[in-house]
């Protein structure tokens, strides 16, 4: 039942403790989320500076400036779900450029809220979009002054039909469920990840969702 | 012909629709009996045409079940309405046999063409599982009748075996 | 007989050829003798059941001193030449087919089509004769058949004049229950309903069960699309059913039991409702036809559009008025059935074979799968031929992309071959048959290069496949095993009854992945999910219609496998 | 009354007769996961997650729908039924719109448990999206069928504890829907005596009172036990949990 494409191979293998060995190279992205698993991340707090030593952020909403994904990520923590042409661009080369991809919070995993526009203008399941009827609903029925759709070719990424999990649109590595995840949750996963645990095995109980 | 509904039944809809005294002897002649639930919404759709909620609400009174199973039994069964019936009705039979012979896109076609006719004739196109016409597929029943043979053609040839087994014709503006 | 009987035309009022104007025709051919002159004794026209090749419809049989002949297809407006044809050939009157003996009796003699003109091109009918000697006629064995097509299905005067309740007569007043199902078990008899179990089996272990009250239930909730066996024997010879299931309750001690007939069989309702009446219009089963005050009481219940009641935990749920949801087993129905009390339920097709099991003797019966057992091993390369529990005859329906189709009983280990090539006459066009679809959405697909196996409950098994009620679709070369897939499950998703996960959810998913599929837009990692959800949806469901579900997709898989590699993208879609 | 011994993941585990598969495995100390069983409802063996395996047995079995008898060799957790019973509850999520962080039972949601306790991550099938509306017509307490796994604990709730019969299942398939009354909003349907029984019994947030947040939301599952008890007894008075 896994997925069975193949997936690029990481560059990386697990840095010893210490100064002076490499970093585990980390991208945070964010999709389609409310950035509450960024906050999450932060929640941390002073283990991030632990984590600093062992880790570069090479991409990220929080700790970087960079506004093309890099190449050769080790690990990338993917906030949202893919609702749009640019979260699926941005799904799609981060797959490529990253050894393991990790599903970070619910949105990620089920779509979660912004999943729930797949309700509007969906008859039955399985067929059908939702993406003009959430502009329909958003920019027409509650506008309060001046209804019309957001046209801006180029410039505003289109809706996707539908509101999808990272998992149907390139293949994931980890999942990690929370809405948010839990700080420990984020920071047993790291240490795993630190420790060279590969494939990583979660506990049951960091398996919540909500 | 047995005296069970079918699922176009239609022609004696609204005749005596409301009759709760006709309701009331029909379950009586089945003695009462809550086993007789099924039948008991047969007798009940032939006459109505379907099953209007209030007179589901008195098969419930009268045969002492609670309203949510009559309710649950009504809609488990395919062959029970809850809505009135169509004025007419076009059903695909999708049985294997009619399958193999190009039902599915015998039904891809009449879609198109009910869509078309279905505000001005009334017309509703249903799916229905196997009629038993295995031998003379595909079929299609419309309102009582059944056509047999179906087989797809191209569209002048088509449309003409359909509108000679009874369907609406295509009007000016869609016709090809 | 030796009192001449009158030249005789036989009108098939079986629903099939009902659809295809039967009824105008028979109208038609009275007015025609009327305005011929002649008399109904010299030229008798009636309503029969099955003629069996319904795909020929309105099918009409004469009697006369040639021998019986057999046209199909033909209009009202040619009853005035039937007519004559009828009465030319039929003087001297000739005597009517014995009860017992099937209508064509000529030995096998493989001609091509069955429509071949048989008489010389002057005769305007010639290419609406139909061929007795084809083997779609002669190669079968009427047993549950055998009055099908003989007599009026309106007329117990007709059916008392082929024996029935004979049977039944013998039971009560010479044999004990006990007596009854040794014969039975003797038979050999299985479920013919699908499940293969034997018949004799289940009525001991609902006459065995503590004192008290049992029930019976004929199960006519033929629901599998492609399968018209027991609507056949319903349509056809509603007396024959009932007598069966008069003498199991006999066997069992039952003195209640219950019809259950689906609602899209119309006909098939009228004339067991009409054949019930006739019996209590004589005073009931006891009175009148076993000369003792046995209280038997048997009622017909209706289903109303729901595949799933021919479960039998369902049927009786569905019998006492409610949704039909299935029930965990144990307990079995014959175990604690209706009202908590043991219930035998029997397939429609399994009760007909009683009286004749009955008269001929359990020997006779189980002789005839026997026999067959050796014929059936030499064409066979390869396949399993095995007929070790498989005795008897069967009925199947033979549709789809076939040239005859129709309802053939032959018996059981016959080549499947013979039946859908011989019989059958391939796929219409000479196309090459693809695959044979046997057992409804719970049965699965013989492929072409396995078409030598023997038709048994173990050797279709072993192919992933189940030999079930009887339903045979033929497929041609143009059925897509993927659509075929996705038909049947589109069908369980609408039949599932809703009480268990993996059939209300699983089958849902299972028809989204083969939607893909048929998209051709699947990805390697699609087949797996879908055969590891296949095995979870069978292992795991409350009852047969779930267990069975992923059947279609297994068989199909597992012998058309490349069709559904051909539909998986080569590039992962995110690449 | 006879008593019975078995062996469950080898281990022997006497039980007394009669007694179920599933009172066996968790008189072994092993917690079989369960969704439409409740203890003082009838079973009716629809979740198919308390499957176990039975040597000589040609599928796997309800446990809770399966009585034990002498001798049964029993496996609980084989990779097959882990597999299996991971399939269903990620069945379970992609059917209905169970979205765990707006969920008033977040937190106490035995659906949201089974799915910990199997290790579900993420659902491998897509979620269906069902249109499914809310009925919040009673005073006390709402049904969102969104969150509705068809258990049916509801229905058996109101049918066998309370003799009401307020709720049962309409439709077929996945169309299947808990209906009160003939599918009228629940404050109309005058059976209801608002004991909120059904609401107790509810596995997930589909049933729930209109007070509860997700802080205070706290159904009282052990009451239909308790009122099979008490009536074994004849005696009313709340005697603490029911012996397990």
């Amino acid at each position: 039942m896994s997925h069975s494409p193949p997936l690029p191979q990481a560059s990386w293998s697990p840095p010893p403790p210490g100064d002076g060995s490499p970093k585990l190279r980390l991208a945070t992205v964010w999709l389609a989320g409310c950035s509450g698993c960024h906050m999450a991340f932060l929640d941390l707090d002073e283990e991030l500076f632990e984590l600093a030593k062992r880790v570069d952020i090479v991409y990220s909403p929080l700790a970087s400036d960079v506004k093309v994904y890099p190449e050769a990520v080790d690990v990338a923590l993917v906030e949202g779900a893919v609702a749009n042409s640019d979260n699926l661009a941005l799904a799609r080369s981060l797959r490529r450029r990253t050894g393991l991809v990790v599903s970070f919070g619910d949105c990620a995993i089920s779509a979660n809220v912004p999943g729930l526009r797949n309700l509007l203008g969906a008859p039955g399941a399985g067929s059908g979009g939702s993406a003009a009827a959430v502009l329909e609903r958003g920019y027409v029925e509650l506008a309060d002054s001046q209804p019309g759709y957001p046209r801006a070719p180029g410039i505003l990424p289109e809706l996707l039909e539908r509101v999808l999990p990272l998992h149907a649109v390139i293949p994931v590595d980890l999942w990690l469920p929370g809405c948010p995840p839990p700080a420990p949750r984020i920071l047993a996963l790291l240490q795993a990840l630190l420790r060279g645990e590969r494939p990583v095995q979660l506990g049951a109980a960091e398996l919540q969702f909500g | 012909m047995a005296s069970i509904g079918t699922p176009t039944q239609r022609g004696c809809s609204g005749a005596v629709a409301g009759d709760r005294e006709a309701i009331t002897r029909l379950i009586q002649l089945q003695g009462d009996d809550p086993a007789a639930l099924i039948e008991v919404l047969h007798q009940l759709q032939q006459i109505e045409g379907y099953l209007a909620a209030r007179s589901l609400h008195q098969v419930a009174r009268q045969l002492r079940l609670p309203l949510s199973r009559v309710y649950g039994v009504a809609s488990f069964y395919h062959l029970f309405r809850r809505t009135p019936p169509p004025v007419h009705c076009c059903a695909v039979c999708l049985g294997t046999a009619c399958f193999v012979n190009g039902a599915l896109e015998l039904l891809a076609v009449l879609e198109l063409r009910l869509a078309q006719q279905a505000r001005a004739g009334g017309w509703v196109l249903e799916r229905m599982g196997c009629l038993g016409a295995c031998g003379s597929g595909p079929v299609l029943r419309l309102d009582q009748g059944l056509a047999i043979r179906v087989r797809l053609a191209p569209a002048p040839k088509l449309d003409a075996q359909l509108e000679a087994i009874g369907l609406p014709p295509l009007g000016r503006a869609t016709a090809r | 007989m030796s009192k001449p009987a009158p030249a005789r035309l036989r009108c098939c009022d079986a629903s099939a050829c009902r659809n295809a104007g039967g009824l105008a025709l028979r109208q038609a051919l009275l007015a025609a003798r009327a305005a011929a002159g002649l008399q109904p004794t010299s030229l008798a026209i009636g309503a029969v059941g099955c003629l069996r090749l319904c795909g020929r419809g309105p099918l009409v049989a004469a009697d006369g001193p040639g021998g019986s002949r057999l046209w199909g297809g033909l209009s009202p407006e040619q009853a005035a030449l039937l007519v004559a044809a009828a009465w030319v050939d039929a003087d001297p009157p000739l005597a009517l087919a014995s009860p017992q003996a099937s209508p064509p009796a000529s030995p096998p003699t493989p001609v091509p089509p069955a429509s071949a003109p048989l008489a010389s091109s002057s005769d305007p009918l010639a290419s609406y004769r139909l061929d007795l000697s084809h083997p779609f006629f002669s190669l079968q064995q009427p047993v549950v058949l055998e009055h099908c097509g003989l007599i009026d299905p309106d007329c117990l005067d007709q059916a008392l004049a082929h024996g029935a309740y004979s049977q039944l007569r013998r039971c009560v007043r010479q044999l004990t229950p006990e007596a009854v199902r040794q014969e039975v078990r003797r038979s050999g008899l299985r479920g013919r309903g699908g499940a293969g179990y034997p018949t004799g089996l289940k009525w001991d272990t609902v006459a065995l069960q503590p004192p008290g009250p049992r029930l019976v239930v004929a199960n006519g909730d033929e629901g599998d699309p492609g399968a018209f066996m027991d609507r056949t024997v319903l349509e056809s010879d509603p007396h024959r059913l009932l007598e069966g299931l008069a003498i199991a309750a006999w066997a069992v001690g039952a003195e209640r039991g219950y019809v259950y007939v689906r609602a899209e069989y119309p006909l098939a309702i009228a004339r067991l409702r009409r054949a019930l009446d006739q019996i209590s219009q004589r005073g009931g089963f006891g009175v009148a036809f076993t000369g003792t005050p046995w209280p038997l009481r048997l009622e017909l219940r209706v289903g109303a559009g729901a595949y799933v009641c021919g479960e039998e935990t369902a049927l009786l749920q569905s019998i006492e008025g409610g949704r039909g949801t299935p029930r965990p087993r144990p307990p079995y129905p014959a175990q604690r059935g209706l009202g908590g009390a043991p219930t035998l339920i029997n397939n429609v097709e399994t009760l007909a074979a009683i009286p004749p099991i009955l008269r001929q003797g359990g020997d006779w019966y189980a002789a005839i799968g026997a026999g067959n057992q050796a014929s059936a091993d030499k064409p066979a390369s390869g396949a399993t031929t095995a007929t070790l529990g498989s005795r008897g005859t069967k009925v199947f329906s033979l549709s789809g992309a076939v040239v005859h189709t129709g309802v053939v009983e032959v018996p059981l280990g016959m080549p499947l071959r013979t039946v859908v090539e011989t019989m059958g006459g391939g796929v219409v066009g000479g196309a090459p048959v693809k695959a044979v679809q046997t057992g409804g959405p719970s049965g699965g697909c013989i492929p072409a290069a396995l078409l030598d196996t023997a038709l048994d409950y173990e050797a279709m098994a072993s192919l992933g496949s189940m030999l079930g009620s009887g339903g045979m679709v033929v497929l041609g070369p143009h059925t897509a095993m993927p659509e075929l897939a996705r038909y049947f499950m589109g069908f369980c998703v609408e039949e599932s009854c809703g009480k268990c996960l993996p059939c209300r959810a699983g089958t849902v998913q299972l028809a989204a992945l083969l939607d893909r599929f048929v998209a051709g837009q699947a990805e390697a990692a699609d087949l797996d999910r879908l055969e590891a959800l296949c095995a979870m949806v069978k292992a795991t469901s409350l009852c047969g219609l779930g267990q069975s579900a992923p059947n279609p997709v297994l068989a199909t898989l597992r012998h058309f496998r490349p069709e559904y590699l051909a539909a998986c993208r080569e590039e992962p879609r995110w690449a | 009354m006879g008593v019975i011994t078995l062996s469950v993941n080898g281990a022997a585990v006497a039980v007394p007769s009669g007694a179920t598969l599933l009172a066996a495995c968790r008189s072994a100390g092993i917690a079989l996961p369960t969704l439409c069983y409740l203890e003082g409802l009838s079973p009716v063996g629809a979740c198919r997650l308390c499957l176990v395996e039975l040597e000589g047995a040609g599928r796997p079995l309800a446990a809770c729908v399966s009585e034990a008898a002498e001798g049964m060799v029993l496996r609980t957790d084989t990779p097959q039924l882990v597999n299996f019973r991971r399939m269903g509850v990620e069945l379970f999520f992609a059917e209905g719109n169970h979205v765990c962080a707006i969920c008033v039972a977040n937190g106490c949601c035995e659906l949201q448990d089974v799915a910990v306790a199997v290790g579900m991550d993420h659902s491998r099938f897509p979620y269906r999206y069902p249109q499914r509306s809310v009925d919040a017509s009673h005073p006390l307490f709402s049904l969102d069928p969104n969150r509705c796994i068809l258990c049916t604990r509801c229905v058996r709730a109101c049918d066998e504890l309370e003799g009401a019969h307020v709720w049962d299942v309409a439709e077929r398939g996945s169309h299947c829907r808990i209906v009160a009354g003939l599918d009228q909003p629940w404050a109309e349907v005058e059976a209801c005596t608002s004991c909120g029984q059904c609401v107790d019994a509810c596995p997930t947030g589909a049933l729930f009172r209109k007070d509860d947040t997700n802080v205070t939301s706290h159904p009282q599952r052990q009451r239909a036990a308790l009122l099979q008890e008490a009536r074994q007894r004849h005696s009313w008075r709340n005697q603490g949990p029911p012996p397990p």
